[in-house]
This record gives structure tokens, C-alpha cells and sequence, in this order.
């Protein structure tokens, strides 16, 4: 059987709970513990590799791992390059916004005199670009370096997902506030694989996320990884997304 | 020129070269330095110059205590021919001389060309003003080095042994050149092997042993009184 | 004759590295090329580049200029600035990029209330290529026999003017060649200014990536974009190198 | 007396240092310091820091030896070796090392069903490096007086025991210095390797600070982490500049 | 040692040095080249010595024409003294010896040592044997390099301008080496300055200016022919 193949995994491990490690510095997450039950339901065995954000997609196109689970929004543009599974959660973009910022809600955004930040690589700067083009949009390399953007009142709003925006929020509690409010027309994170290769194996993939949400995979991973977060989204009274 | 010099001493790596050295000559032009390879000739000639610093001791020049804060002053009155010559290795023969005299004397290049060319010529150089110094030959590089410590109209040169690489014919004109300078009243200190060339140009000669003075004075060569002195000679005379 | 000796050797030089990358792409499984995105950003990528340029000349200036300073401050017997000196030389050699891009003006930036990106991200990798340049300086200097430094002295040269026109004249044809591989680094360097999140050449040819996914295209659009800075500026200092040498 | 003066410079210096550096601080509006959780990943850091010296020691070798090919490869009268060098030369000073990192392993490494990507982090590393480090080479020797070749034919000398035995040692003192600021690069050169997802220091501290959001504190100890393998380097290359300095 | 050359032709950068330069010298073991500064003396020397290329002509040594090939083997036989000495800047003096014969000669430095050692007292230097070329005076460093060129023991010795920065007594001890290497029947061509020198020590002299033989034979000196030896000679007879 399948039994000896291997699926390879990249997933880039600086994304807590979802993909990161663990004080060994073993892969662990969510993302992880969803690719073990593919692997599963597939009878093939999983190998996590660590990928950076930069080098996920040449490691896909040169076959060095087969998919990537690593909270990848699914667009339009990216479905030229890569195919995607069927989302398997409603990820959802939110906002940290400095203090000071006229930007009380989704609807300030497309202001020119609005500064977003986004990290680069992530799903912000394509949302500001689709649904509020009069924003001028700031990339940074780095997470950390678009926080202090709008700590230090550079920017206006740093948009991204609501776990990260809580945290960074406590991190400068006195020159920023969280805005938890869903930015509208988001879509979900797919399976990311190599465009047009496979469908049966795309099918395969549809497939699994379908039963993994009703056969308890997605309890059991919540009841591991996402508690905390999960009890942190009540307590603002959101819906959590996985 | 006025030379007094007081126990002077100077060692290199805890070794003494010149011993507690002193002499005091008066109303000499041209002072001859004379001894065997290792004598501490050169080194008392770079001392006198102010290019290095001493363990002790003190020198005058025409009554001036040589101190630290005039040193440059001092320098730009002196030329000084190395016995390696030094020509600055980036820079052709003109500009060896030139460099110095439009950076460090302020000089206008239209004021000096043609002295410098002149200078040249007198040396046999000009045709080749314009080659670095590694190709040219070694008389070449001592005339040019010669002809360098001229350009600045030095009140005082000191010469180490500039006729070394030259053949008889060009060490006349040398000595002819030396000649000139002290018609101008210009002050000369030599260090040279060529006993010829000291009876010719010099009224004082110093023989230098071991850092010290062994015998001084304007007629040592025709006269020489210690062992030392007329061995050395010996050795001369008996050659030609 | 000769010339058509070099140009057979540039050429094969070239066969060579073009068959060996055209096997690499053989064996790569991914799709076709796909430049056609990268025409809507064409105008935003230009721009960015245009940036990089203009950083990583004031950047470079800078570094030759700070280098001297650090070079004189390391020799000099003034320990205070000797250590200032070291200490600082230490510090860049030891850190990342990344976090002094974001210590620069992050953190120093910000406590001086200065908000151009564009100057605190200059001086930042002026200091920092400047370190490697002093080295390169000293390198050079102790090259110099000591004679010319006595002749110098000789004929009155000032320590400044001993260092302009004789030691510096004469150390130029090897510093350049250093040189020219830290002008690379500087130019390239510049990318440290998207961790500051100014729109230059690296950042904006990463952001078309994320958006597209077209990594293999950014890719060598990007290392075009820097060649074609790098190559001329690398082609002027040798041509500096043969003009400088005094030796020719 | 003068030792007392040296170490009253040292301890300025660093006072001069650390005010600077406490006032920047102290206009930053986060929280206080928190090392607490990098306790728990004490192990998992070290051991990244320890394959960033296994890496950054091989390709620092490798890059010396790869220098003086490429330097040879540039000397030679075969056009077609000379132009290999120079092209290599010219495509690694315009390329990113993002670009040569992810090229190096998923292209290049791939086509050639190379697996290790230690092994392939520290080769790339090692021809990246050896680029600048030929440079350094060339300019050293360019300032060797001709005098000192010819003497070397003279006696019997081969071409590789004069550069082994009289070129080799005059340049040292003029290779050193710029050779310490490229060691310095080697090792922050090696989180290159992060790109392919090495689990070395650079990538293994960002992943910290990716789990606690840390980020001040890790990029402290990230710096203090490359500061302990420059600085001892450091010193090493400077106790070598003066102990095969033959003019002392 | 015989010696021929046939039309040797030498330029730098375009300009004649040597020009057309012929000889066939035969039954000689101290050959002497004279001439002014530039006439091409250390020219002629180096490309005896296989040490550059020239435009056009031959070199015969011994019958053996000089060839590309065997250039190495046929300097490890030739002993050479630089005009400006040449020494290896970073070795000391006795290092420059060393170097040489264990590296390039292959002989162990327990063989070699205490040989080199006598060599350096002969001259003078073994107090100065672990100095730097820069930190000995110009007569010894002179002397270190004669030394290092006796040292390969070779079968011809080429000397350019040996005794320039020596006193008259070292003159003598360089001129007594010479003549003991002589009676152990090697070969010598030497450049100098000092006629008196080579009365000496030579028994062929050669004449050169502007790159050509002017003169040539065993007692041109005493009897010289031609005006501009004449008027060369001149000069130096009138210094003593
Ligand atoms: N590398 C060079 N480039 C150009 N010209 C040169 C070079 N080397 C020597 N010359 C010229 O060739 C001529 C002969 O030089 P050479 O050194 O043979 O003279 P020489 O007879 O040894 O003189 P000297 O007695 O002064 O040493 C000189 O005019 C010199 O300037
Ligand atoms: N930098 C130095 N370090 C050590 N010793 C030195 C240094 N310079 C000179 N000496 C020694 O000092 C002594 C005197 O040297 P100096 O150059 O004054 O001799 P000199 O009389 O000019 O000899 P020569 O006629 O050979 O040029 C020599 O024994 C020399 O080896
Ligand atoms: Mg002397
Ligand atoms: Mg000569």
C-alpha cells in the first residue's frame, strides 16, 4: 500500500498555534496536527518541513515537499500559480489600530490619509488593494516592524489575523487599541499544491477537510491547540474561526 | 653652519648606536661623516635631521635647540638625500619634485616647470622626467634623488653617500654640484666611502667608530692620528 | 589575436554557465514562465529600483567617507576614540542586518524623533558598510613601506597631505578591488531599508511575489534589477583599478 | 602608566556606548524586559548556535581556498578560466543571498538530487564569500614591489613557492584586516541557510520569538549570540595581525 | 666561462636600451662591464641572467644557448647580487639565505646552517642575522645580499654594483671573496663603478655606452683606445 510513501509538509514554523514548535524544537500546531490526520486518512506517512515564507512555493515547484498547510489565504492571483483546496477554516482579518487613529472600523479604511501596514507576504496588502484602494498601503518584511509602525503612530492600522492583533495589542497597551471587527470579503486558508497536477489527489484533499470537520479532528485539534484562543475570542465576543 | 651636538645617544631595540656622541664645529660648509658600514652614519645624519627621536642628548644648528614644536619648519630648510634614494614610488621624476614644492612650499607649477626641467637637465635626467622610479637605473634614481633635495633650495642638505651608484664621470658632476651650492653659502653634511670625493669638497671631516667620534678635523685624511683612521685609509690609497 | 582569444574564452565562459543553469531548469518540475504579471507592477517596480539606486550611492559615499573616520580613529592615541572606534567596528560585525535595521529606526530613530526612513536607513548602512571599509583601509596602509612615510616627513608633508598625496595614491590599486565587492554589498545592503518598510527595489519586487506567487520570475528580476546596478558600477571601479595604477 | 590610559579609554568608550544606548531605551514606549520564556528554549537555541559555528567554520575555510582559486582563475592567461571567475564574480555581487540561498537548494540542489542542506548551505556560503575574499586577495598583492618577484625568479623559485613562501607572508598583514570584517559576514552569512529551513541559530531564535512574541528580546539575544562567535574571531584575526606582522 | 651574444636587441617601452649588442668572450673568469649610468649595465646583466625577455638576439653561456625551457635549472647556478640589493622584506638576513636553500635547493637546515652562519661572519652580519633588511644600514644589507648569492654556491656569479655602499675595507673583504671564488674556478660578471676594483679583480673588461660595446679587451683600462673610454677613465684617475 501506501504505506511507505511519504507526504511531505512545508509549513514555515513562526506561526503560533498553528505552526511552530516546541521547547525541543519539534513542529506542532494545529496545521501539523491537521496534516497528521491527512496523513491518516490518506495511509501515507507525514514528514513536516520547516519551509521560510519566501521559499514555500520553489520548494513546491521543485517537488521538495508536495503541499503546504501553513495558514495560506486562498486569492485569486495565487490560484493562478498553485491550486488550492477547499478553504479549511474562515480565516479572518482584523485590525490594530494606533490610539490616536481616526480608524474606528472597517468602514474609515479607504481614506487617502489612512496608512495600513501589512506584513509582506501576507493577505493584508492584497485586501487593502481590493477593498479600500484609496488607503496607502505600507509592506514591511517583518511582523514586528509593522506593529512598531503603528505603536509608534507611523500608520494608522496594522491588518491581521485577530490572534496576533491581541497579542500585540497587549504588547503596546498604551499606544494601540484592537479593532475586532472582520474586515469583510476574506476568504478562508486552503491546502496550497502544484497547479494542475493531480486532481484525483485534489479531490482526495476536498474530501478529507469535509470529513475532518464532522468526524471530530477539528474538536479534538481545538481542544489541544486553540483553548486559550478560543476562550480569548468569546471573551471578545467574536466567533472563532477554525 | 654652526653644529653642536651633546651627548647624543641613540639605541634601536635596546641596542646603542651612537654612544653618548658630542661635537661642536664651527664655521664649517661642508662636513664630511666618514667610517665603516655600521658606524651609526647614517642614523646620526637622519637624527640631525629630526626624522627620528633619541634616547638623550641634544642638538643645535647654528645655535637653534632642536625641539619638537619647529621640527617642520625646520625640515622644509633641510634636503636630504637617502642612501636609498626614496624616490616616491607613484610618481614620475618630475613629479617627485614637484609634488613638494606646489603642496608642501606652495609653489606655482607655472613658477617651478621650468626650473625643475633645467635641474633635470643638469643631471642627465630629462629624457627621462617622466618615468617612475622602478624604471629607471640606479645612478638614474640617485640623480633624481639628488637633484630633489636641490629643488627645495635647502639652506642645509645632507647627502648619504649620493655619488654611491654614480660613475666617475657623473660623481664629478655631483661634486661639481656640491661646489656650486656652497658658493651660494649653503650648508652641506655628507656621509660618503669615496675618500677622493671627501678631500675634494670637504673642510671638516668626522670619522665615526661604534657610534662615536674617533678623530675630527679639517685636515684627518692628509694627517690621520689614530690606528683606526690610518688603517682604514690604508686600505683607500692603496686601490687607485 | 589576442582580442579574439578573450573574446572565445568570454564566450565559452558563458556557454558554460548557460548550459549549467538550463540543466537546473530541466530539472525543475514547476510550470512554465509567466513574466506577464509583472507588467501592471512594471511602473512600481521601476520606482523601487530607482530608490535602491539612490540609497545605495548616498549609502556608498557615505561608508568611503565614515570608513576614513573609523580608520583615523582606530590609529589614533586618543584611546577614548580608539575604543569608540573598536567598539563600534564590534557591534557591526556582529549583528545582523535585520536587527540593526530595526535598532536604527526602531529604536534610535525614534527616541531622536527622526521619521525619514530614507535618511535613517542611508546613514544606518553608511555605518555599516563603513566598518568594513575601515578595514579595508588599514588593510592597504600597512602595505606601505615605511620609507615613504620618512620621505615624506622629510620634505615637510603634513600628516594630511603625507596621507592625500603619497599613501593614497599609492594604496588606491589595492584597495579598489576590495572595494568594489563592498560597493556590491552596499547596493544590495539597501534591502535592509524594506525591514524599515520603504518602498525600494527589494521590497517591492517581494511584494508583487506575495501577490502573485511568481517567485521564479521575481527572482530573476530581481537579481537583473541588481546586476544591473552592480555590473557597471563593479565594470567603472576596474576600470578605476587599471587607470589609478600607477604601476601601468 | 599607558596601560592605565588604555583602560580608561576602553571604560569611556563603553560608558559613551551605553548612555546612548539607555536613552534610546528609554524613549521606547513597549513594556518591560521579559527573558522568562526563552528559558524553556535554552537547549533548542543552543544547539541552532552551534550548527551556525559548524556552518560558518566550514564555509569560512572553504571561502579562503575558493578566494584564491577564483583569484588564480582571474590571474591566468587561459581566457576561458579567467572568464568563469569573472562571471561568477560578477553574478554573486548583484544577487541576494535570499535568491542564491533558495536558487542554491531548490534549484540547483534539487537538480542535482542533493539532499543535505547543510551541506549545500555551507558550499554556497563558502563561493559566496570567496567572491569578496579573491578580491582581498588581489588587492593585497598588487601592492608587492616587483623588486621582490624578480628576486624570488631569480633564485629558482617556482610560481607556487614564491606566492607560498615570500608573496603569501608580505601580504598577510594587508589581507588581515579586511579579512576579519568578511569572517563577521561569513557567520551572519550562514542564517542564509534559514531560507532552506536549517534549524541554525538565526531561524531557531526567530521561531522563539515567533511562539512568545518576544521580539526585542530575542533580536538581544540573537546579537549577543553572533557577538560570541565575531568577537573571539575577532580578536584571533587582530592577535594574528600582530603576531605575523614581521615589521614588529 | 665563455660567453656570446649575438644582435641582442632590448627595449622598454619602445626605446632602444640595447641595441644590437654582440660578444664572444672565451677563456675569461672575471668579466667586467663598465660604462656610464643607463648605458644599459644591470639591462644586460638581467637578461644574462634569463631575468627578462628581450626583442630579439642570443644568449649563449658556455655553448649552452639559453632557451625557455630550461631557464629554472640555469638559474640555480647563477648567483645574483641586485643593484638596489633586493632583499626579502619580511625574512630576516639569515632567513634570506635559508629560505633559498631549503626551499629551492631541497638541503636540510642542519646541512646548511652553521655554513650560512661562517658565511655572515665572513661579512661582517652575524650580529645582525635576525635583523630585517629595514632595520640594517646600507652596507650591510649590500653585503647580505652577496652573501645570500654565495650561498646557493653557484657556478657563475653576477654582481651588480657589489661594493657601492661599502667603506674601502669592506671594498677589500668583497674584493677578496670575489678572488676566492676565482681560485675555486667559478665565474664572475661584474657591474661597477670602481675602476680600481676591477684593475683588480677582472681579467676582461667591456666598455658600454648607450647599449653598444664601445670597447672591449683585457687591458682596455691601462690602454684604453677609444675617446669616451678615455675621457671615463679621465676622471677617475684624477679623483685619488
Ligand atoms: N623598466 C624600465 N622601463 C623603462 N626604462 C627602463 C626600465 N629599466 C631601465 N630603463 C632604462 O634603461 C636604461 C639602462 O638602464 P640600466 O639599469 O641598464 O643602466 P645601468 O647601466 O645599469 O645604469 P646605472 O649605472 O645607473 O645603474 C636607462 O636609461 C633606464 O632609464
Ligand atoms: N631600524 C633599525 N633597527 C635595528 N638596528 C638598526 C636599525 N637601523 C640601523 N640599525 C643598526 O644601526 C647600526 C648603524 O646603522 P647606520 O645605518 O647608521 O650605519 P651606517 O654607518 O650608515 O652604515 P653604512 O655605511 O653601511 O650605510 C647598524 O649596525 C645597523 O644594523
Ligand atoms: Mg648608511
Ligand atoms: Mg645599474
Amino acid at each position: 500500500g501506501k504505506e511507505e510513501e511519504v507526504l511531505k509538509v512545508g509549513m514555515e514554523l513562526k506561526y503560533p498555534p498553528f505552526e511552530t514548535v516546541d521547547e525541543e524544537g519539534n513542529p506542532t500546531g494545529a496545521s501539523v496536527r491537521l496534516a497528521e490526520a491527512l496523513g491518516e486518512y490518506l495511509d501515507m506517512k507525514v514528514e513536516i518541513i520547516d519551509t521560510p515564507y519566501p521559499s514555500l512555493i520553489p520548494a513546491l515547484e521543485s517537488g521538495s515537499i508536495d503541499i503546504i498547510i501553513s495558514s495560506m489565504t486562498i486569492t485569486a492571483a495565487r490560484q493562478e500559480i498553485v491550486d488550492f483546496s477547499d478553504p479549511y477554516t474562515t480565516s479572518q482579518l482584523m485590525m490594530l489600530a494606533h490610539k490616536d487613529s481616526k480608524v474606528k472600523s472597517p468602514a474609515d479604511l479607504n481614506d487617502p490619509e489612512v496608512i495600513i501596514a501589512s506584513k509582506s507576504g501576507t493577505i493584508g496588502a492584497l485586501w487593502a488593494a481590493a477593498n479600500a484602494p484609496l488607503a496607502q498601503v505600507l509592506t514591511l518584511d517583518e511582523e514586528v516592524t509593522a506593529v512598531l509602525e503603528v505603536a509608534q503612530g507611523n500608520a494608522d492600522v496594522f491588518i491581521y489575523d485577530p490572534l496576533s492583533i491581541i497579542r500585540h495589542q497587549e504588547n503596546y497597551p498604551d499606544t494601540t487599541v484592537a479593532i475586532l471587527e472582520p474586515l469583510p470579503n476574506t476568504q478562508g486558508w486552503g491546502i496550497a499544491l502544484r497547479k494542475g497536477e493531480d486532481d484525483e489527489f485534489k479531490q482526495q484533499l476536498n474530501d478529507f477537510i469535509q470529513e475532518a470537520k464532522t468526524d471530530g479532528t477539528y474538536d479534538a485539534i481545538r481542544a489541544e491547540f486553540l483553548e486559550d484562543k478560543i476562550k480569548e475570542f468569546e471573551d471578545q465576543g467574536l466567533d472563532f474561526f477554525f | 653652519m654652526k653644529l653642536k651636538i651633546d651627548n647624543l645617544v641613540k639605541k634601536y631595540d635596546n641596542k646603542v648606536i651612537l654612544n653618548e656622541l658630542s661635537m661642536d664645529i664651527q664655521d664649517v660648509q661642508v662636513l664630511a661623516l666618514i667610517g665603516a658600514s655600521g658606524s651609526g652614519k647614517s642614523t646620526l645624519l637622519r637624527l640631525i635631521a629630526g626624522l627620528e627621536t633619541f634616547e638623550s642628548g641634544d642638538i643645535a644648528i647654528n645655535d637653534d635647540w632642536m625641539s619638537r614644536e619647529d621640527i617642520r619648519d625646520y625640515r622644509k630648510k633641510v634636503g636630504f638625500v637617502f642612501q636609498d634614494h626614496n624616490l616616491f614610488s607613484h610618481l614620475s621624476i618630475f613629479e617627485n619634485i614637484s609634488l613638494i614644492l606646489e603642496k608642501v612650499h606652495g609653489q606655482k607649477r607655472t613658477a617651478f616647470t621650468s626650473e625643475i626641467l633645467s635641474l633635470l637637465t643638469y643631471f642627465g635626467l630629462e629624457e627621462h622626467k617622466d618615468k617612475l622610479p622602478h624604471q629607471i637605473s640606479g645612478g638614474q634614481s640617485q640623480r633624481a634623488s639628488i637633484a630633489r633635495a636641490l629643488a627645495i633650495k635647502p639652506e642645509i642638505i645632507l647627502l648619504d653617500e649620493p655619488t654611491s651608484s654614480l660613475d666617475p664621470v657623473l660623481t664629478w658632476e655631483v661634486l661639481y654640484a656640491i661646489k656650486k651650492l656652497v658658493d651660494e653659502k649653503k650648508d652641506v653634511i655628507l656621509v660618503t666611502h669615496e675618500i677622493g670625493f671627501v678631500k675634494h669638497v670637504a673642510d671638516y671631516v668626522i670619522f665615526l667608530d661604534e657610534g662615536q667620534v674617533i678623530e675630527q678635523g679639517r685636515d684627518i685624511l692628509s694627517n690621520p692620528k689614530t690606528e683606526a683612521l690610518q688603517a682604514f685609509l690604508g686600505k683607500v690609497l692603496s686601490f687607485a | 589575436m589576442k582580442n579574439m582569444r578573450k573574446t572565445f574564452g568570454f564566450v565559452a565562459a558563458l556557454v558554460i554557465y548557460s548550459v549549467f543553469f538550463y540543466y537546473v531548469m530541466t530539472k525543475d518540475i514547476g510550470r512554465a514562465w509567466n513574466f506577464e504579471p509583472f507588467g501592471a507592477y512594471s511602473f512600481f517596480i521601476f520606482r523601487g529600483w530607482l530608490t535602491t539606486i539612490y540609497i545605495s550611492f548616498m549609502a556608498l559615499l557615505l561608508a568611503l567617507f565614515i570608513g576614513l573616520i573609523l580608520y583615523l580613529m582606530e590609529q589614533t592615541n586618543f584611546s577614548v576614540l580608539h575604543y569608540l572606534a573598536v567598539i563600534h567596528k564590534n557591534i557591526i560585525f556582529g549583528t545582523p542586518l535585520l536587527v540593526i535595521a530595526i535598532v536604527a529606526y526602531y529604536y534610535i530613530g525614534n527616541a531622536f524623533e527622526i521619521r525619514s526612513k530614507i535618511l535613517v536607513g542611508t546613514i544606518t548602512l553608511g555605518l555599516y558598510i563603513g566598518a568594513y571599509v575601515s578595514d579595508i583601509y588599514k588593510g592597504a596602509i600597512e602595505s606601505i613601506h615605511i620609507n615613504q612615510w620618512q620621505t615624506a616627513k622629510m620634505f615637510g608633508f603634513t600628516k594630511f597631505k603625507t596621507y592625500r598625496h603619497i599613501v593614497f595614491p599609492q594604496v588606491i590599486i589595492s584597495i579598489l578591488p576590495p572595494l568594489a565587492g563592498q560597493f556590491a554589498l552596499t547596493i544590495k545592503g539597501s534591502a535592509l531599508l524594506s525591514f524599515m518598510g520603504t518602498s525600494e527595489y527589494y521590497n517591492r519586487v517581494n511584494n508583487v511575489i506575495a501577490n502573485t506567487y511568481l517567485t521564479r520570475e521575481g527572482f530573476l528580476i530581481m537579481t537583473l534589477g541588481y546586476l544591473l546596478i552592480t555590473i557597471p558600477l563593479i565594470k567603472l571601479v576596474r576600470y578605476l583599478e587599471v587607470r589609478l595604477n600607477y604601476k601601468n
